[in-house]
C-alpha cells in the first residue's frame, strides 16, 4: 500500500509505463514525451523529497519493502550464517544475527528482524525483542570479541517489547546488560540506524563507535505515537510529536547522536532497496576502515568520549 | 516514559507536598496518622507498612552519617536543545520545576560517608517531572560515577524516574548508554555501586544504570520495570496480575537482592557497603 | 548415566548392526527400506525422514573430505581404577566393547579437512558402552582439543553419550572439567567449535564440552538433555509432553543453533566451518 | 531421626545423662562409674566410625542437623551479606552465595542450600537447583572476579535437579557453562564437598584450585541409588553401589579427585557442627594462603593442570 505522498510519483510512474506500452504495441515513437515525462517525474520525486515532514519519514521508515537486517545480510554480505537461541531459554526471532563476510573481511552482525507479511510480522513480533532477542545480540557479541572480528548492528524496532512476559523476565534488565556488554567489545563496533530506532530497545544494540543511519530512518527517545498520547492524550497527534521529537537523520546528526547519513535512492530506500544497500555498504567499509588499527583500550576510549560528551547543559 | 502523566498526579500523594496538615491519610489502609508520627517513621504507614513518597533530602538523611554529606550535583543546568513545546514551552516547565524544587534538575547527592564508607550519594527527585532523565541527570550520574572512582568512593544511588525525558528526545535516550559506560569507572576501581529501587523506577532508568548495580535494593511496593503498567496493558489488552512489577514480584524474579523496609535501608546499605568497599573502614 | 538399559537396547535399532538383511524397518512410520537404499540415503529413512544410529566411520565420511581423515585416537586405553564389578567385572565389559567396535572406547577421530578447513573431527561411539564419558574419553577429548589448538584447526566433535560412565566413579566426573577447560585453548587461538549432537547426548557430555560449542547443530529427533527422560518421570511423577529433549524443542528454547538432516549435515558444517575460520580457507 | 548404627552411642549417651542426673537429683558420688561409661563411649564411637561402610557415610553425609552452606556463613565467617537472584529469571532457594569476611579478609561464596526440616526442604528444593542457581553462582563468580576477592564453593546437592522445568532452560547448558566459568576464575578458588557430592549438579561450583572434602561427605558421578537402580535395578543396591563407586573422602583422596579432608568430630558433624566448622574453618585459611600470591595465569595454570590430570588409562 502506497503511502499518501507517493501518490503523485507513483500515479506519473504508472503514466510512464502506460505510454512506453502504447509505444511499444503500435510500433509509435513517443520517446520525446517519454522523456519529457521522465525529467518531471524525477524533479516531482526530488520536490517531494525535499519536503518530506518528519512523520512522513516515520512513515517511509516503515514502509514495507524497506530492507531489513536479513535483506541487508543478503544484499551487502558474500555469506552469512545466522546463530540462533539464547542458549538459555528461547529463540527470539526478533533477533537475528551472526557471522558473515563483507568484502571479504569477517564480520559478525546483529540486528532486529521485522517481517514482510503480516503473518511474517506476527512471527517476528514486528521486531519488538523479548530479553532472549538481547540475550542473543550478547552472545554474538561474546563471539566477536573472542573472534576479533567487528561487529555490525543493524536496528529496525518500534521498542523492545512491553508485555507481561517481557517485564517478568526482566526487559530491563537485560537491556542495560546488553548496552553495557557492547560498550565493552573489545572490537570495532558499527551500529546503523535501518529504520525504525525505537527507545532503549533500539539503543541496547546502538552502542556503536560510528553510529550511522539512513535517510529516512528515525530515531526516539519514544514513539511519535506514544509521546503524543502522554502529552495530547491523542496517539494522532503523532504527526505534531514527530516533529518535535527531532527525530530524523538531520536533526539527529546535528544533535551529535549519529556521526553519518546513508543517503536513499529517489523515492526511498522501499522503491530502491538494491541501491539503499549498495550505499549503505560503502558507509560500512569506510566507517570500519576509520576504525581499523584501534586496539580495543582505544576502542573502548573512543566509544566513552562520544556517548560521554552527548546531551545538552549549561555549567555553573 | 509515561511521565507527564504521572507528576501530574503527585501532588496528591504523600510526602512532598507543603500543605501544613496535621493528619495523613494513608492511600492503602485509610488510617489517619499524625503528621509528625509518620515522618519519624521515615513515611512509611505505621499501620500497613505502605511507603510514601519522601522528598530527596529524607534519604541523603537517612543514608550519610552525620554531618558528612557535601553536595557535589547542582553545577550543571538544563537547556532547549529540542525548541520543545507541547502543552508549554520546555523552558517554562523546567522553571517551574526548579521554583518547586530549589534544584536544576531531578537529581542531588554528592559525597558522604556511610557507615563510614567513603561514598558518592546520589537521589532522583521523583518531584521534577517525574525523575525523568535529560542530558543533566545523565551529566550527573556521569559525574557521580567519575567522582567516585577518583576518589575511590562506594557509588549509592538512589532511584525514581518515570523513564527518559521526552523533552529533550533523543539525547535523553544517549544517557542511558553514557550513564552505563561511565559506571565502568567504579567497577574498574573494583568499587561497589549500590542501588535503592524506589516508586516508581520504570523506562530508561531501569534499562541503564539503575539495574548495573552490585547490589539492587527495592523499597516495599515500588513499581520497577520498563514499561509502564499502561503501556502493557494496552499491548495485551488484559489486565495486569496483582502485584505485578512491584518489588516482591521481582525479588521472587530474581531481579532485585532484597526488599528493604525504608525504617531498615540505612542498616541493610551499610551493611552491604561495609562488605562491598574494599579499602579500611572506620567501625562508625 | 542410565547407560546400560539403553546399551542393552542397541542390538535391535539400525546402523551398527552386522546381520546382512536386505530389508530394514524403520521404526518410526514401519516402512520397509532396502537396505543398500537406506545406506546411500545416510540411514534417514526416505519415507519419514527418521534417523538411524549410524556407526562413527560414517560420520568421518560424510564430514572429512576425501582423503583427508588421519586418525589420532586409539593410542589411550581405559583401567580399571575403581576395581568396578557389576554383573560383570568393568575389564571384562571393557574387553566386549573393544571387540566388538575393535577400538579401545567410546571415541573415534583425528586430523582431517572439512571443505578444506584444517579440522580435528571427534566423534563419540555410542555403541561402545552407550557412548560413556570415561578417562580416555575425556583424555580423547582434551587431546584432541590441544591438538586444534597446536594446530591451528577448527574443533568438531560429533556427540552420542548416555552420560558420565558409573564404572570410573569421579574420575568420569572430572572429565567434565577436563574437557570443558581444554576447550579454552582452542578458544584462546580464535579457533572455532563446532558440535554435532546426535541421539541420544544426555548427562555428563550434554552438562560439558557438547553444549559450549560456537555453532551447536543437532540431528532431527535425538535426544538430548542432562537428565533422562526416565529419570524425570520418576522425578515429576507424570508423563512428559509430546518431542520433550528432542531437537526441535531445544531450537525452540534457544540450546540449539539448528536442527540439520544428516543428508545436509556437510554443507551445514562447512557453511558454518568456512565464516567461523580465521584462517585461509581453500575452495573446497 | 538416629541413623541405624549410632543408636549404640546414643544409647549409651542417654544412660551416662540418667546416671548424672541421679547423681544429681540423689546427691550420690557416680564420678567412677559415669568416668568409665565415658570412656567406653569414647571406645565404641571410634570403632564404631573407624569401621563405617561407604553406605553408612553417605547417610551421614545426609544427616540432618550436619551443617549447611549457610550453617558454615554463620559459624566461620566474621560477617556476610547474601546477594539474591540470577538477575534473570528466578531466585533459586537452592543456591546461596554472598560476600564474606574470613580472619578478616574478604571473600566471595556461594553453596547448596538444604533445608533443616521437611517445610524448608522443600522450599529448598532439597538443595536440588534449577539453572536460575548456576546463574547467581556465575553472577558471585563475575563479582569475585571484578572485585579480585577469593572465591569458596560449599558443594551439599543429591544432584541438580531432574525435572522439567530445569530442563526445558537448559539445565546442561547453565552446567557446562558454570563449570567453564569457574575454570576462569582470575581468583583463588577453594570448594568443599560438605555433604552430598551429587555429580554435575556439583562439579558446577567445584573447580577449585583445591578441592576439599569433609571427613563423611560423599562426592561422585552418580548417587548410589540410581546406580544401584542402574545396574540392579534395584535402588536397594545402593550399599553396594556406594562401596563400588569409590565415593567416600578417602577413595577420593586416593583417586586424586580431592586435595584435602576435613576431619570431622568423633560421631560426625552433625553432632558437633562447631568442631566441624573449625577445622573447615582451618583448612579454608590454609588453603587460601597456599594461593596466596599467585596471578590470574598462574591460577589458571594451577586448575588447569588439576583438572587435566584427572583419569585412569594407560598409553599405547
Ligand atoms: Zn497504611
Ligand atoms: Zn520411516
Amino acid at each position: 500500500m502506497p503511502l499518501e505522498f507517493e501518490r503523485p510519483i507513483l500515479e506519473l510512474e504508472e503514466k510512464i509505463r502506460a505510454l512506453e506500452t502504447t509505444a511499444r504495441e503500435q510500433n509509435l515513437d513517443l520517446s520525446e514525451e517519454i522523456g519529457l515525462l521522465k525529467e518531471k517525474l524525477a524533479r516531482l520525486e526530488r520536490e517531494i523529497f525535499a519536503g518530506l515532514t518528519p512523520w512522513q519519514r516515520v512513515q517511509l521508515a516503515r514502509a514495507s519493502g524497506r530492507p531489513t537486517t536479513l535483506d541487508v545480510a543478503q544484499g551487502i554480505f558474500e555469506e552469512y550464517v545466522e546463530l540462533k537461541g539464547d542458549r538459555a531459554f528461547a529463540d527470539d526471532p526478533a533477533v537475528v544475527g551472526g557471522v558473515a563476510r563483507l568484502e571479504g573481511r569477517r564480520v559478525v552482525f546483529v540486528g532486529h528482524q521485522k517481517g514482510k507479511t503480516t503473518k511474517e510480522n506476527i512471527a517476528r513480533n514486528f521486531g519488538m525483542p523479548h530479553p532472549e532477542g538481547y540475550r542473543k545480540a550478547m552472545r554474538l557479541m561474546e563471539l566477536a570479541d573472542r573472534e576479533g572480528l567487528p561487529f555490525l548492528a543493524f536496528i529496525d524496532t518500534p521498542g523492545a517489547y512491553p508485555g507481561i512476559s517481557a517485564e517478568e523476565r526482566g526487559q530491563a534488565w537485560i537491556i542495560a546488560r546488553s548496552i553495557q556488554r557492547m560498550s565493552r567489545l573489545r572490537v570495532p563496533a558499527v551500529a546503523v540506524i535501518l529504520g525504525e530506532g525505537g527507545s532503549g530497545g533500539a539503543l541496547a544494540i546502538g552502542v556503536g563507535n560510528r553510529v550511522l543511519i539512513m535517510e529516512n530512518a528515525w530515531y526516539s527517545v519514544i514513539s511519535p505515537e506514544s509521546c503524543a498520547a502522554i502529552l495530547w492524550h491523542d496517539a494522532k497527534e503523532a504527526e505534531r510529536a514527530a516533529a518535535a521529537l527531532k527525530l530524523t537523520a538531520r536533526d539527529l546528526l546535528s544533535l551529535g547522536v549519529v556521526d553519518r547519513i546513508v543517503p536513499e535512492p529517489g523515492g526511498g530506500a522501499h522503491r530502491n532497496p538494491e541501491a539503499a544497500l549498495a550505499e549503505l555498504k560503502r558507509a560500512l567499509l569506510e566507517s570500519l576502515e576509520e576504525l581499523d588499527g584501534l586496539d580495543p583500550e582505544a576502542l573502548w576510549q573512543d566509544r566513552y568520549r562520544k556517548f560521554r560528551g552527548i546531551g545538552a547543559f549549561e555549567e555553573g | 516514559m509515561a511521565l507527564d502523566r504521572l507528576f501530574r498526579r503527585r501532588r496528591t500523594r504523600g510526602g512532598g507536598r507543603e500543605v501544613p496538615e496535621l493528619w495523613v491519610r494513608c492511600p492503602r489502609c485509610d488510617a489517619q496518622v499524625y503528621k509528625r508520627d509518620l515522618e519519624q517513621n521515615l513515611w512509611v504507614c505505621p499501620e500497613c507498612g505502605y511507603h510514601h513518597r519522601v522528598p530527596v533530602e529524607t534519604y541523603v538523611a537517612v543514608l550519610a552519617d552525620p554531618d558528612s554529606f557535601e553536595p557535589t550535583t547542582g553545577k550543571v543546568r538544563p537547556t532547549d536543545p529540542l525548541g520543545f513545546v507541547d502543552t508549554e514551552p520546555y523552558p517554562e516547565r523546567l522553571a517551574r520545576y526548579q521554583q518547586k524544587t530549589g534544584r536544576p534538575d531531578a537529581i542531588y547527592g554528592g559525597r558522604a560517608t556511610i557507615g563510614g564508607v567513603p561514598s558518592v550519594l546520589l537521589v532522583m527527585d521523583y518531584a521534577f517531572a517525574g525523575g525523568s532523565m535529560g542530558s543533566v541527570v545523565g551529566e550527573e550520574i556521569a559525574r557521580g560515577a567519575e567522582l567516585a572512582a577518583a576518589e575511590n568512593r562506594a557509588l549509592v544511588i538512589v532511584t525514581a524516574s518515570g523513564g527518559a525525558r521526552m523533552q529533550e528526545g533523543a539525547l535523553s535516550l544517549m544517557q542511558m548508554a553514557k550513564t552505563t559506560m561511565a559506571l565502568d569507572l567504579v567497577f574498574a576501581k573494583r568499587l561497589p555501586y549500590l542501588a535503592v529501587l524506589t516508586d516508581p523506577t520504570t523506562g530508561g532508568v531501569t534499562a541503564s544504570f539503575a539495574t548495573l548495580a552490585d547490589v539492587i535494593l527495592a523499597e516495599p511496593g515500588a513499581l520497577i520495570g520498563f514499561a509502564g503498567p499502561r503501556v502493557i496493558k494496552q499491548t495485551i489488552r488484559q489486565d495486569l496480575p496483582e502485584g505485578f512489577q512491584r518489588s516482591e514480584f521481582l525479588k521472587k524474579q530474581g531481579l532485585v537482592d532484597e526488599v528493604v523496609d525504608r525504617r531498615r535501608l540505612r542498616e541493610t546499605v551499610v551493611r552491604f557497603l561495609r562488605l562491598l568497599y574494599p579499602g579500611e573502614v572506620d567501625a562508625a
